[in-house]
């Protein structure tokens, strides 16, 4: 009772109310708590985000999305509602999956970024339609399993983060629910920011990665220690390397999902080495710019 | 009501110059409508606009098929057949042709052929262009050969029209259109 | 009191939106309508209006962020025609599930592929199921007084719906008519500031309208009841705006000429105007045929036709638009108007005309073609054919 | 919020736990908190996914399965 009680308080003071409707160990409702300790309550979330706005429901702020079609426009109506009654202190959040960002959206952000739109855009990114039941997305990396790709994607995933800083937006980061502090600085920034900030966010999805709901923080943490998700930022064009693990072999990262449990050594191979590669272009690039 | 029908080539202005002389009978105090018939905004093409004054509000919003008045922007768009088509007997026809008046043969007989030379006029004040614009050429012909509209009623709307020193070129062109346009009162 | 001028369809819209102080206006360019958002783009590069115009990168776009600034609390304008107009389907689906009183203009422009650039009605009857309240308008004052009047419906607390103010590409948005322009504060006076008080996206403000899973037919109640209500509050507006602005469009439908008359057809939009020459000229002619005028198609004014279906014998349904493969081949206001009446004891004999379709012109020998056969009708008791597409009947005129 | 259904339920031993906040920090749904007096959770709201007991450095949670 005493612990009831002293959750409700917690709730009460929370931008987030637990107990979403996401699966257990899902990487959404993990990425929101953390994220709203950044962005504050003087905030508008638009959206949906994977699965739906499953955890978006919980978000205790104003929110609405329309259609995961709809990413970006909608915060782009709210921004200029704000704009005409002379708002500019709160912030607006716009929130996005991978298949609205990489694929039936993809236009839409990619506008709202070369309008330099004043919001903060954030792929929620798990990978794969895993709402309508695990289906490849543009976003889906290369091996993957879907209930679309039986056999594994052919096709490597889109580097969305690099095609928006071509935009030369002020800023462009990748973050992920393993290193919270990395992620809560990144959106703080943001909110600083003025103009078009794009965000992206691994979301782990037991679920579709499938992997034992525990392991969800382990497996994102392992994507970053084996260089499969570099954390990096790009401002004003200048890429800066956030974190710079002691690379582990993919292998650890792949042999933990059974989404890639198909993949033969060769294919492996292949992966270590498209890894290495985007590692090295990263720690070349780290410091420079990278608008061509 | 008076019906008026020009054609033009898209790029010449026959819609502004409508609008022209619909905003100067306007200011007449007469009721006017323009109606533009024309494909997307790009230039070349056949542009075909709708005029009509009358002394009452003019309600009707389609097509004129037997204009009173034809007024053609361009001596070559007389040999397409549609551009003949309709004219009334009796009617009148403001052409930009470099011919007498008394040359022109449009099929029916009409109480009033007016032609001018409109391209060599434009090559003249706006300089040798590939699609001349003769818009205001036209409509100082039109003023002078059908009194509709006063050629000083013209003066206001193409000023608005073409804002700067163009304003005052454009309705210079529109007065050696008055002045240089030869008139035949055929039914006489 | 305003000024006179001449102004194209597209213009008279561009400056209802500015007199009703549009705050939001998210845009996409499409052939008929551009020269509306370019005349708005002006007027703000002027400083005339104050508006934030988003130059969204497809329609798509642009109603979404009609819908997100709408519901962050601005009063939204947007406009567009045919093919972009379906683009946009998907989203015009929400505003009237929100209650977010929008207002478009639809510029009537056919569908492709079998159109032009020039108007058929398909394009905004395709939206007749969304919730859309939807107007026709018939020349440049009517499109002008109607953008002002729709906010005033819309915004109304009993409707809280977004309207459609649909008008003809080219034959109403390109013709230029003088136009009476209202006194910016007399439309201040008569249209309040923008203040919903169902939805509110502010932060601490924050209140919305949400369908839940166990009582999706009562929301959609909810917005069939607001169109329902929305027939009251157009006759109001109609009365209230006639009242300060001297002009009356008769809210719903208009008869035109129908003293006496037992036999009339019915029109929408541009060709209206046509329509009232041709009834002048056949009625001093002798021929008793009247003219009825569908100002609003949503809310569908049963009530209102179900009246006038008394007093006439016959009724012509002239459609601008096609139904491929409907009942009895029918238009789609010829489909309405038959199941308005259904009920009525005594109902009038329907003929339905094909007219207009894919952009052509609508004719005064057509519209004489029209009217006669309703009086033919009318005087054997019996419909020839129960649909008619008029431009296959060859009546002299070819353009 | 609909009911939730859950086949462990994270228990922990105080003696072990070394209080850095992991737990609370990687719960998905918030419903682990590091008070005074130890860890505790919120039963009402946990789903049992065991992200907790994963990130224990110290392995002071285990999942218990439920009755």
């Amino acid at each position: 009772m005493e612990v009831n009680k002293l959750f409700d308080e917690y709730y009460e003071k929370s931008l987030f109310q637990g107990g979403s409707t996401c699966c257990p160990g899902c990487g959404g409702p993990m990425f929101w708590r953390m994220a709203l300790e950044a962005i504050g309550s003087n905030s508008i979330i638009y959206g949906d985000g994977p699965c739906a706005g499953c955890a978006i429901r919980n978000i205790k702020l104003p929110t609405f999305g329309i259609h995961f079609s709809f990413a970006a426009d909608g915060a782009t109506g709210i921004v200029a509602a704000l704009n005409a009654k002379g708002r500019n202190d709160v912030t607006v959040i716009s929130a996005a999956g991978d298949g609205a960002t990489g694929d039936i959206s993809f236009g839409k952000i990619s506008a709202a970024a070369e309008r330099n739109e004043n919001m903060i855009q954030i792929c929620i990114d798990n990978e794969a339609y895993m709402n309508t039941g695990i289906q490849k997305s543009g976003l889906t990396p290369y091996g993957a399993w879907t209930t679309t790709t039986p056999q594994g994607k052919e096709a490597p995933k889109k580097r969305i983060p690099m095609i928006i800083a071509q935009h030369r937006v002020p800023y462009v980061a990748t973050i992920s629910v393993a290193y919270p502090r990395d992620l809560k600085a990144k959106i703080t920034k943001a909110k600083s920011i003025s103009g078009f900030k794009y965000l992206h966010t691994v979301m782990p999805c037991p679920t579709g990665w499938r992997f034992d709901p525990a392991k969800s923080v382990e497996v994102v943490r392992l994507g970053v220690e084996t260089w499969a998700w570099p954390l990096y930022e790009v401002e004003n064009g200048v890429l800066r390397l956030t974190l710079k693990p002691k690379q582990r072999p993919i292998e650890d990262y792949l042999k933990a999902q059974a989404r890639f449990r198909h993949l033969n050594k060769e294919q492996i191979d292949y992966v270590q080495q498209e890894v290495n590669n985007e590692r090295q272009r990263l720690l070349d690039f780290d410091g420079k710019s990278v608008i061509t | 009501m008076i019906e008026i029908r020009f054609h033009g080539m898209g790029g010449q202005g026959a819609v502004m110059g409508a609008l022209a002389l619909a905003e100067a009978a306007f200011s007449e105090g007469k009721y006017a409508q323009k109606i533009p018939v024309y494909g997307g905004m790009r230039r070349g093409g056949d542009v075909t606009v709708f005029l009509r004054l009358d002394d009452k509000p003019i309600r009707r919003t389609s097509g004129i098929y037997e204009p009173d008045a034809l007024v053609v922007l361009d001596p070559t768009l007389l040999n397409v057949a549609e551009v003949r088509k309709g004219l009334k007997q009796r009617g009148t026809a403001i052409l930009n042709v470099n011919n007498n008046p008394e040359e022109v043969d449009l099929g029916v007989p009409l109480s009033k052929i007016a032609t001018v030379d409109a391209t060599g006029i434009s090559a003249e004040v706006f300089g040798p262009r590939a699609i001349p614009i003769t818009n205001t050429i036209m409509l100082g012909a039109v003023s002078r050969a059908t009194g509709w509209v006063k050629l000083e009623s013209l003066r206001g709307p193409i000023l608005h029209m073409f804002p700067g020193r163009m304003g005052e070129v454009n309705f210079e062109a529109c007065t050696r259109g008055y002045n240089e346009v030869r008139v035949w009162e055929c039914s006489k | 009191m305003g000024i006179i001028r001449m102004l194209e369809g597209n213009e008279a819209a561009a400056w209802g939106a500015k007199l009703a102080r549009a705050e939001v206006v998210p845009a996409y360019p499409i052939t008929p309508q551009t020269e509306l958002i370019s005349t708005i783009a002006s007027f703000i590069a002027n400083g005339e209006m104050k508006a934030q115009y988003i130059k969204v990168e497809g329609e798509h776009t642009a109603m979404a962020a009609a819908i997100g600034a709408s519901a962050a609390g601005a009063r939204v304008f947007t406009a567009s025609a045919s093919q972009g107009i379906v683009f946009m389907e998907e989203a015009l689906w929400m505003p009237p599930g929100m209650r977010l009183p929008i207002v478009m203009c639809m510029v009537n422009r056919a569908m492709a592929p079998i159109g032009g650039l020039r108007p058929d009605h398909n394009d905004s009857l395709l939206q007749r199921d969304t919730g859309w309240i939807q107007f026709y308008c018939e020349n440049s004052q009517e499109i002008l007084d109607t953008v002002i009047q729709a906010y005033k419906v819309g915004e109304d607390k009993r409707v809280y719906l977004p309207v459609a103010v649909c008008y003809d590409g080219y034959f109403a948005s390109a013709t230029a008519t003088p136009t009476s322009i209202p006194d910016q504060k007399e439309v201040d006076d008569y249209l309040p500031p923008y203040k919903h008080e169902m939805y509110n996206l502010m932060p601490g403000e924050f209140r919305t309208i949400r369908g839940f899973p166990q009582n999706i037919a009562k929301a959609r109640y909810e917005v069939q009841k607001a169109t329902e209500k929305a027939k009251g509050v157009i006759e109001e507006v109609d009365k209230s705006y006639g009242e300060i602005f001297g002009r009356y469009y008769d809210g719903a439908l208009e008869e035109y000429a129908c003293d006496g008359i037992e036999a009339v057809f019915m029109t929408m939009g541009s060709m209206t105007g046509t329509a009232r020459d041709v009834i002048d000229e056949i009625q001093a002619e002798g021929k008793k045929v009247g003219l009825i005028k569908m100002r609003c198609f949503r809310p569908f004014p049963t009530e209102e036709l179900r009246k006038l279906a008394k007093k006439y014998k016959v009724i012509g349904i002239v459609d601008r638009n096609t139904s491929y493969g409907s009942a009895s081949g029918s238009g789609i206001v010829a489909m309405e108007v038959a199941r308005a009446l259904y009920s009525l004891d005594d109902r009038p004999l329907l003929l339905n005309f094909h007219v207009g379709l894919g952009g052509s012109d609508v004719t005064m020998r057509q519209i004489r073609y029209i009217a006669d056969k309703v009086l033919d009708a009318y005087q054997t008791g019996k419909a020839e054919d129960e649909t008619d597409w008029v431009e296959l009947k060859d009546l002299g005129e070819v353009m | 919020m609909s009911q939730i259904v859950r086949a462990f339920q994270p228990e922990v031993d105080q003696n072990t736990c070394i209080k850095c906040g992991n737990c609370q920090t990687y719960c998905p749904e918030g419903t682990v908190m590091l008070t005074e007096e130890g860890v505790v959770f919120d039963y009402r709201y946990c789903k049992g996914c065991g992200v907790c007991a994963n990130e224990c450095p110290v392995k002071a949670i285990k999942m218990r399965r439920e009755e």
